[in-house]
């Protein structure tokens, strides 16, 4: 129970995109098609659980050592590190997957949503298993956005939308009509 | 031949249907529930939609005239409709300024920033009342009580809001499950009855208090062939069944599914707006799936979440959803090699 | 720019560098910005103790006493504050967990005759624009200088005396049920200990 | 205070490491061969990774650029022109030369020259409307006016002119990049070689139709008589499909043929007025000459 | 007067927020309120200017395929260096015990170190230019970060709480609130989408 | 699925087909079927006569023609079509009124048939026979039935949805008889045994006739229709007579079922029966501002203006002259060009009705997609087509599409979805050919 309060929370009610503000930037980029944008859900799920796994393991040694301080240039050297290192072997590995997620890749380890997300789990006190489960879930929201979001868009290739608005700016309002909607969810946990 | 004749490609007749038709259907399919909330909330109700119409027809003007620079097209009633629905989906005792900001903000925001009728991912009435729910949730979630031409113009001051507004029967419940009370307790204390649902003796907006009026309309624009079934029923039903399953497991702690489908903006929402054209996805099967999400994500806000009503939410969320769904459930093609 | 070579070596060299110096800094700074933090951690809560308990003297923070609250097995914190060793009230750090948005904790300064001399909030989850509200004059002056022995701290439409702010019953019967729950707590160590000095 | 330092250290360090040495290996053992193009390309970008340039990181991007042909399309908004020229340096492309060229538009029927003779009355585009029909007037050779090659020019180099109906280069502008010339359902441009002063004597007309025809639906039709044909001392013109081609490499701008047309179908552009010759043409052609006057700079 | 070009850069021509649009969490996260977007500005424009100065500086040293996780060790040094201070010195809080800057900017300062900015001047700018250059360069883009953060802080805040520059100027234009929304996630994605399409304009009456 | 339901307006249901008067003059077009056109056999002063072979075929699709006039060939040269633009046509100078030899002229009907299948479609080759319900496709191809398939049924088309024309629906009140025999001839060519006429409930007429003597026909059944546009599409009729789908991309034949129309059947009763070509026609002139709707039986190659004169003169108010239905029908630019074999209807409308609606914005409202027949998203391949977005054109099965027009004629909006998903599919059909050499 615990575990879907996590889930339905960090997807719907604290979306991390819509209300957190974490991962804007490839939120915007990213966003222009379809499959694009599933494609980044995917490697961004897939680098967020593994980075909150190393990250947790990281903080034990930070706690231990009494160095809480350390926590932002380790979990970032980590993620860095772990990003390449499934970059690398990926490609190797299975070129196909790194076809579909690879090249999201570099994208990601400058993406505020990891990072933010291995603090949020620390900050909340989480344990191992709900702070996969709180990464996963992220990821999910992140992609239940960005997803939603490039279909919108995609639409919006279709339509006259004003010149002044195109691109940038018209996402930004897309992004704060869906972020209202969302509101809705406040509280249903 | 003194003058000449035209040359254009197939078809060379026209079905005469047209923009102006349908969107002045929409609002004598309105007009019942229009003059119900008029019979209530007398003319605080009539102030609300006048103003609230003659606000969105006129930013739309200005909008088109001065900043985009288009030929104005206010005469095709999208913006009449936009502007009766959104003084629908507000309480008669709103200060103008409040009515005004969201005009603006469904013409402004909603509709035109897309480029006007057609474009507009979200349905801009519901940006409108949505903001002003998010944005001012005291006015917005304070009734005054129907009482008719009896009750005074009056724009309440934040002082005496209290005194001259209440909850609606969906705020009431909310707050009585909130304290512990059962079900039967809170319909007894604060005297609700389902006849006052049907007929609209009973706080709320404009236009979700009553719910023969609002049929009366759905008849018509399915006579008129305006809009098609699949969503107002696929709401509906998905609303029943959701809060049947709900009601049946504890009917002492979740209202009954006639409750919840005739209070709140249920029919409103599910007869008026998840139907507008311009967000709901273009084809049946779609629309039953936007209807089935619409009706899930209300129920699961009305009874999870912090805001007694859900539907507007709901909608908007499922207005996000309209484009996938159109990407991926097609209409049937014919001779699909399967 | 002259490119360098990357070698095994000179690239785990200077990774190896580059951290070693990082984190030399870093603890060298972590040092020097120590005791400034403990500080300012510490001023937080004193200057919300100072708001509502009269003038004093001493160092509230250090002299606290935990009570165990009734029920849920959380824990009140009690602050004496003294003036030249007179006690001049108690700032009592306590919670209501029927708020809007769950949990809500005020700061409730009593007078040692167990008036109220202010209320502040400390955490809260509440809908701006509607909770918050209890943080406005309107609402929050209906408290000092009320001893909640008369007073009772219920919301008119329960029955007390407080007027709730527009809106947010919810809000305003959460609050009262801390500032209650404070009051309560101090009237139990004062019978069973015959009062703190 | 030291053993904080000490601990900082060592954990920091150990982590540097030990993704330096894992990473090293991994990466030894992984190899991928890969153009090492991409990796030159990647090494000129900001490697900022924020996905400005509309794709998945700098990689992905310089991978773009190494595989397309153009640069079309391809920007780093963070790195700029400076990074866009060492990017185009490392790929050794250089803008293909040639000789500057510009647009020219193979039409003078006008509003006025070519009468309509019925009313189009359906989707406004030039390629729908041609493939309904020959066009709203006789000829159905010449512009159908709805400037599809307007809208896809991108350099602002055309617009249709409301009097004549016609589209209009701009040759300041013209770039020569060929939109125009595809978007044309009736095939009416053409790009020709600039010369000094951006002169230029064409035939002004594709109406292929035997001359009385032509004439009936378009007066300043070619009505391929072959006079110019016999004037031009270059042999820069030839006829076909009753129409007479001028070569813009072989014409050497003397103007004979234009003088010679008798349906003023040959125009020229960029010359100084005539002394005499031109009030006869005036009066002969109202239109041909507003149209010269017009270009004569 | 060419490092006045380079400094006064990243106020339109080159503003991260409002043409690059990089580092939009920070951008939208952090802008509640006027103050707390200058505040956020310059605790970004602090790590910029000292990152990009310590990176010219070592950029020579540092093999290239260690490049990128050096780099973003010495930037999560600086950041952490901010955060420190930031903890110490920032963490009053208000007359009426409103939530201090460092709890209002919380997450966001440990997330300057993913911030594209930072990461991308020091590559692109500070790894090739001179010292003092790179110091412009960094101060110059974090100024124009800042300003874009104080616009968008200024337009939330006046719209949403009817208060400029609160506390700083403790001034209510309004009765009772403002349009809530504003201060809401919802608002800062409309605000800043309005405002970017102003500054497209303004940009194009700029470059004109 | 789908369709539409414009107004009827069958004006001319009461008029017997007349013969019209053989003109002075006609041009004939080598191209009138679908396909290659034909080329000339005949040079400038040739004498030809009515019936004689004057263009042959070019290959397996494509027809012969024949003249449908005595006279002197005057010149072969370019001559305006339908579209306005020029194509090579035979022009010929009447004299006189001589046909050839071989063609039985006497009116009495010829049941039994003496010719084997393999003969008939020979034959149906030579006589020039092409689809006359629309689409012109040499009916000779359509009765080979291609190896490995086989024909089930044959499927006649007698709906005529289209509004104002009755061509057919006169073909069936008066030539009942022969067009049964016509059928007993394309069975016999195709080896199937059952044969089923569709007919929309809106002509009891013609259902009652043909169901009377069709009991003495084994294997022909006539069944009727609801009425609604277009039913007489061929796919959608199969669907409504078989209840089996063409599947996409794929020809009626791939689920056993051969279309022919009315007018092709009794063209192919006269071939076969009669040893006459197909030469003329019979073509409904009407509209509301018509003073005599008519149906006359016309000499190919005869000027429309004629036609036009014969039903009572253009008059004044005409707007748009439409050659065909006004669904399907193609505008003119002229009235100075000759019916052709695929000309079924001269439609004239008034000007005021001529006029499409101003175009608005698309408002979504999904009744372009509720009423086309083949299940497509008209909207959305309007705005590919309009941004030429090819690629998703083709994902979005443009090439389905059957130019019904039913889209266009439904859109509130005005939106002239059909010339966009037109020009969308010209083109992707050009794509698809290129790709399918390289
Ligand atoms: C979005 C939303 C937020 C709300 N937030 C609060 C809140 O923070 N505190 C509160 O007491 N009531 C809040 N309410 C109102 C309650 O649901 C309930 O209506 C109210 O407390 C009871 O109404 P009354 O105060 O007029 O009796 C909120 C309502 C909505 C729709
Ligand atoms: C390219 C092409 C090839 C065709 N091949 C055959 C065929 O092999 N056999 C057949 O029975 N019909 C064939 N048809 C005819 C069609 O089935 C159809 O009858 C014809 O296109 C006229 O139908 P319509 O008027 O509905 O368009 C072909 C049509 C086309 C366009
Ligand atoms: C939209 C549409 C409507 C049609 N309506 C008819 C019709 O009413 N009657 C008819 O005979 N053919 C109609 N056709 C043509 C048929 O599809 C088909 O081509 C024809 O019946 C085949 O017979 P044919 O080859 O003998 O002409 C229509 C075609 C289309 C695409
Ligand atoms: C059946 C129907 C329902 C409509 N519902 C709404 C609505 O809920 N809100 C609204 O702003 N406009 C509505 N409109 C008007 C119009 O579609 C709307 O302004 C467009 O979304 C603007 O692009 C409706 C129109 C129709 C025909
Ligand atoms: S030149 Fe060609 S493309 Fe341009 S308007 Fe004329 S016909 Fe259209
Ligand atoms: S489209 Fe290209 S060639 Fe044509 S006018 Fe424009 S720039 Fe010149
Ligand atoms: S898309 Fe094609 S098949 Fe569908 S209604 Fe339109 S014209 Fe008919
Ligand atoms: S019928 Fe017209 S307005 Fe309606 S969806 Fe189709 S194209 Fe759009
Ligand atoms: S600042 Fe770029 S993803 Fe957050």
């Amino acid at each position: 129970m615990e575990l879907i309060l996590i889930i339905i929370g960090a997807v719907f009610v604290n979306n991390i995109v819509l209300s957190q503000f974490l991962g804007i930037c490839p939120f915007i980029g990213v966003s222009g098609k379809v499959n694009t944008a599933i494609g980044m859900s995917g490697a961004v799920a897939f680098v967020m659980v593994i980075a909150t796994v190393v990250t947790y393991l990281v903080q034990i040694l930070l706690d231990k050592l009494g160095i809480p301080f350390m926590q932002t240039v380790s979990y970032i050297l980590v993620i860095a590190a772990l990003v390449q290192l499934v970059e690398i072997i990926l490609k190797k590995v299975s070129p196909a997957l790194y076809q579909a997620l690879g090249i999201f890749l570099p994208l990601i380890t400058t993406n505020c949503a990891i990072l933010g997300v291995a603090i949020l789990t620390y900050q909340k006190e989480l344990d191992l298993v709900s702070g996969v489960v709180f990464a996963f879930a992220n990821a999910v929201g992140f992609g239940l956005a960005l997803v939603t979001f490039s279909g919108i868009r995609e639409q919006l290739d279709l339509a006259n939308v004003p010149k002044g608005m195109k691109g940038v700016p018209v996402a930004f309002i897309i992004a704060g009509i869906l972020a209202m909607a969302f509101m809705g969810f406040a509280n249903i946990v | 031949m003194s003058k000449l004749i035209t040359v254009s490609p197939s078809p060379h007749i026209h079905s005469g249907q047209s923009v102006e038709k349908l969107m002045y259907g929409v609002v004598i399919a309105m007009m019942p529930a229009m003059l119900v909330s008029f019979y209530f909330f007398g003319l605080g109700a009539i102030y609300v939609t006048l103003l609230s119409v003659a606000s969105c027809v006129g930013f739309e003007y200005l909008i088109q005239k001065f900043i985009l620079k288009q030929k104005p097209s206010i005469t095709d009633g999208s913006a009449i409709v936009t502007g009766i629905l959104l003084a629908f989906n507000l309480p008669s005792s709103l200060p103008p300024f409040i009515i005004i900001v969201g005009a603006l903000l469904a013409i402004g925001v909603g509709k035109m920033t897309f480029g006007g009728l057609g474009n507009n991912p979200f349905n801009p009435a519901l940006v409108g009342r949505v903001f002003l729910l998010l944005s001012f949730p005291t006015r917005m979630t304070k009734y005054p009580l129907a009482e008719g031409f009896n009750t005074p113009l009056l724009i309440p001051t934040n002082d005496n809001l209290d005194a001259v507004t209440g909850a609606t029967p969906l705020g009431l419940v909310k707050e009585g499950l909130k304290n512990g009370e059962s079900i039967t307790s809170i319909f007894q204390h604060n005297g609700i009855n389902y006849t006052d649902f049907f007929m609209g003796s009973i706080g709320g907006s404009l236009g979700e208090i009553a719910a023969f009026a609002l049929i009366i309309g759905l008849v018509y624009m399915l006579i008129k062939k305006i809009i098609t079934w699949h969503i107002p029923v696929s709401i509906v039903a998905t609303i029943a069944v959701f809060t049947g399953i709900l009601w049946g497991f504890n009917p002492e702690s979740y209202a009954d599914p006639l409750f919840h489908i005739l209070t709140g903006g249920v029919l409103l929402g599910a007869i008026f707006m998840a139907t507008d054209y311009v967000t709901s996805p273009m084809n049946p099967k779609g629309q039953i799936y936007y209807g089935i999400g619409i009706g899930v994500i209300t129920v699961v806000i009305r009874v999870f979440g912090v805001y007694p009503e859900g539907v507007s939410f709901a909608i908007l969320i499922m207005n996000g959803f309209t484009p996938l769904i159109n990407r991926y459930v097609k209409p049937r093609r014919f001779g699909k090699i399967s | 720019m002259a490119k360098k070579e990357s070698t095994f070596l000179s690239m785990v060299l200077t990774l190896f560098l580059v951290t070693l110096g990082a984190s030399a800094a870093l603890g060298y700074v972590y040092e020097l910005t120590k005791d400034a933090i403990a500080d300012a951690e510490s001023a937080k809560k004193s200057l919300a103790v100072k708001r509502v308990v009269p003038e004093f003297n001493n160092n509230p923070t250090e002299e606290f006493i935990k009570i165990p609250a009734e029920t849920e097995g959380d824990t009140l914190y009690f602050y004496v504050a003294r003036m030249n060793d007179d006690t001049v009230g108690y700032a009592i750090e306590t919670y209501s967990k029927k708020a809007f948005g769950g949990l809500l904790k005020l700061l409730v300064g009593l007078k040692p005759d167990g008036t109220i001399n202010n209320v502040a909030v400390l955490e809260h989850k509440e809908t701006p624009g509607l909770g918050t509200k209890m943080t406005e004059e309107k609402f929050s002056s209906q408290f000092p200088d009320k001893n909640p022995a008369k007073f009772i701290l219920k919301v008119k439409k329960d029955g007390g005396d407080v007027d709730a702010i527009t809106a947010s019953t919810i809000t305003s019967r959460a609050y009262c049920d801390a500032v209650q729950r404070a009051f309560s707590a101090y009237t139990e160590t004062q019978t069973e200990k015959g009062g703190m000095k | 205070m030291l053993l904080v330092i000490v601990d900082t250290i060592a954990t920091l360090s150990g982590l540097g490491i030990t993704a330096a040495v894992v990473l090293y290996f991994v990466a030894q053992k992984f190899k991928v061969y890969e153009d090492p193009r991409i990796d030159e390309v990647e090494e000129a970008l900001p490697a900022a990774n924020c996905g400005g340039c509309g794709f998945a990181g700098c990689r992905n991007f310089a991978e773009s650029c190494v595989k397309s042909e153009s640069f079309e399309g391809l920007y780093c908004p963070v790195g700029g022109n400076e990074v866009m020229t060492n990017v185009a340096r490392i790929l050794g492309r250089e803008a293909i030369t040639q000789d500057p060229q510009v647009a020219v538009l193979l039409c003078n029927g006008t509003c006025e020259n070519r009468p309509k003779t019925s009313h189009y009355d359906g989707a406004s585009t030039c390629a729908i409307t041609s493939s309904v029909y020959g066009g709203d007037t006789g000829c159905q050779f010449g512009c159908l006016g709805h400037g599809d090659c307007v809208e896809v020019c991108d350099f602002d180099a055309l617009h249709m002119d409301p009097v004549t109906g016609l589209p209009v280069v701009d040759d300041s502008k013209c770039t020569a990049c060929g939109a125009c010339v595809k978007a044309c359902p009736k095939n009416l441009f053409e790009l020709r070689k600039r010369a000094k002063n951006d002169r230029k004597i064409y035939v002004a007309c594709k109406n292929q139709d035997k001359g009385g025809i032509a004439k009936k639906s378009c007066s300043v039709a070619c009505i391929g008589c072959s006079k110019c044909f016999k004037v031009c001392p270059f042999e820069a013109i030839t006829m076909a499909d009753n129409l007479a081609y001028i070569d813009a490499d072989k014409c050497r701008l003397c103007r004979k043929c234009v003088t010679e047309c008798p349906t003023n179908a040959i125009i020229e552009i960029g010359f100084p007025p005539r002394k005499i010759k031109t009030e006869e043409t005036a009066q002969a052609n109202p239109d041909k000459t507003e149209n010269k006057s017009d270009n004569n700079y | 007067m060419n490092q006045w070009r380079n400094f006064i850069k990243g106020f339109i021509k080159e503003n991260p927020v409002f043409v690059l649009f990089l580092g939009m969490c920070p951008t939208l996260g952090t802008t509640s309120s006027a103050i707390n977007g200058i505040g956020m500005g310059l605790a970004t424009t602090f790590v910029l200017v000292l990152s990009n100065v310590f990176i010219s500086l070592t950029a020579r040293f540092i093999p290239d395929k260690v490049r990128i996780p050096s780099y973003i060790v010495i930037i999560a040094s600086f950041v952490t260096v901010v955060d420190l201070i930031m903890k110490a010195y920032t963490n009053t809080p208000g007359p009426n015990g409103e939530p201090s800057l460092y709890d209002n900017l919380g997450l966001f300062i440990p997330l300057i170190v993913v911030n594209c900015i930072v990461l991308g001047r020091a590559e692109a700018f500070a790894s090739k230019n001179s010292v003092f250059s790179s110091f412009i360069d960094g101060f110059g883009i974090g100024l124009g970060f800042t300003f874009a953060l104080f616009i968008l802080g200024s337009v939330r805040e006046i719209l949403g709480s009817g208060t400029f520059l609160y506390p700083a100027l403790n001034f209510k234009f309004i009765k009772g609130d403002g349009m809530l929304a504003f201060v809401l996630a919802p608002g800062a994605f409309l605000a800043l989408g309005y405002l970017i399409a102003i500054m497209n304009i303004v940009k194009k009456r700029f470059a004109k | 699925m789908g369709g539409v339901h414009p107004p009827e307006n069958k004006l001319s249901t009461k008029s017997n087909i007349t013969e019209l008067p053989v003109p002075k003059a006609v041009i004939i077009p080598l191209g009138q079927h679908l396909g290659v056109p034909a080329k000339p056999l005949v040079n400038k002063g040739d004498d030809v006569k009515v019936g004689q072979l004057i263009a042959a075929s070019e290959g397996f699709v494509s027809a012969n023609i024949h003249s449908s006039v005595s006279g002197k060939v005057l010149k072969i040269d370019k001559a305006l079509d339908s579209s306005g633009y020029t194509r090579d046509a035979i022009f010929i100078n009447v004299e006189g009124d001589e046909w050839e030899d071989s063609i039985d002229r006497s009116p009495e009907i010829k049941k039994e048939i003496s010719l084997s299948g393999a003969e008939i479609t020979k034959k149906l080759a030579e006589a020039g026979i092409v689809g006359l319900g629309g689409a012109t496709f040499p009916s000779h191809v359509k009765a080979s039935v291609p190896k490995g398939k086989k024909a089930e049924y044959l499927i006649i088309n007698g709906v005529e949805c289209e509004p104002y024309l009755t061509a057919d629906h006169m073909i069936m009140l008066e030539k009942p008889e022969e067009l049964l025999v016509g059928i007993e001839i394309i069975k016999k060519a195709l080896g199937v045994s059952a044969a089923i006429i569709g007919i929309e409930n809106n002509k009891p007429d013609a259902i009652e006739k043909l169901s009377d003597i069709a009991g003495s026909y084994s294997g022909t059944t006539i069944q009727a229709l609801k009425v609604q546009y277009p039913q007489g599409g061929e796919k959608q009729l199969i669907q409504a007579i078989l209840k089996r789908e063409v599947p996409s991309g794929g020809l009626p034949i791939d689920i056993g079922a051969v279309v022919f129309n009315v007018g092709t059947v009794y063209a192919i009763y006269e071939a076969i029966q009669k040893n006459k070509p197909l030469f003329e026609r019979v073509v409904t002139v009407t509209g509301k501002s018509i003073s005599k709707p008519s149906n006359f039986k016309v000499r190919l190659g005869t000027q429309v203006s004629e036609l036009i004169e014969a039903a009572g003169g253009l008059p004044e108010d005409t707007g748009k002259i439409i050659n065909g239905g006004p669904m399907m029908g193609k505008s003119l630019a002229s009235t100075e060009i000759p019916v052709v074999k695929g000309s079924s209807g001269i439609l004239i409308i008034k000007d005021e009705e001529s006029k499409r609606k101003e175009i608005k914005p698309c408002i979504r409202c999904s009744k372009c997609v509720s009423v086309c027949p083949m299940g497509l998203e008209p909207f959305l391949l309007g705005v590919l087509g309009e941004k030429s977005m090819f690629a998703r054109l083709e994902e979005e099965k443009v090439m389905d599409c059957i130019e019904c027009g039913s889209c266009s004629f439904t859109c509130p909006s005005g939106r002239p979805l059909l010339d966009f998903i037109r020009f969308g599919k010209s083109n992707v059909g050009r794509i698809i050919r290129s790709r399918k050499q390289s």
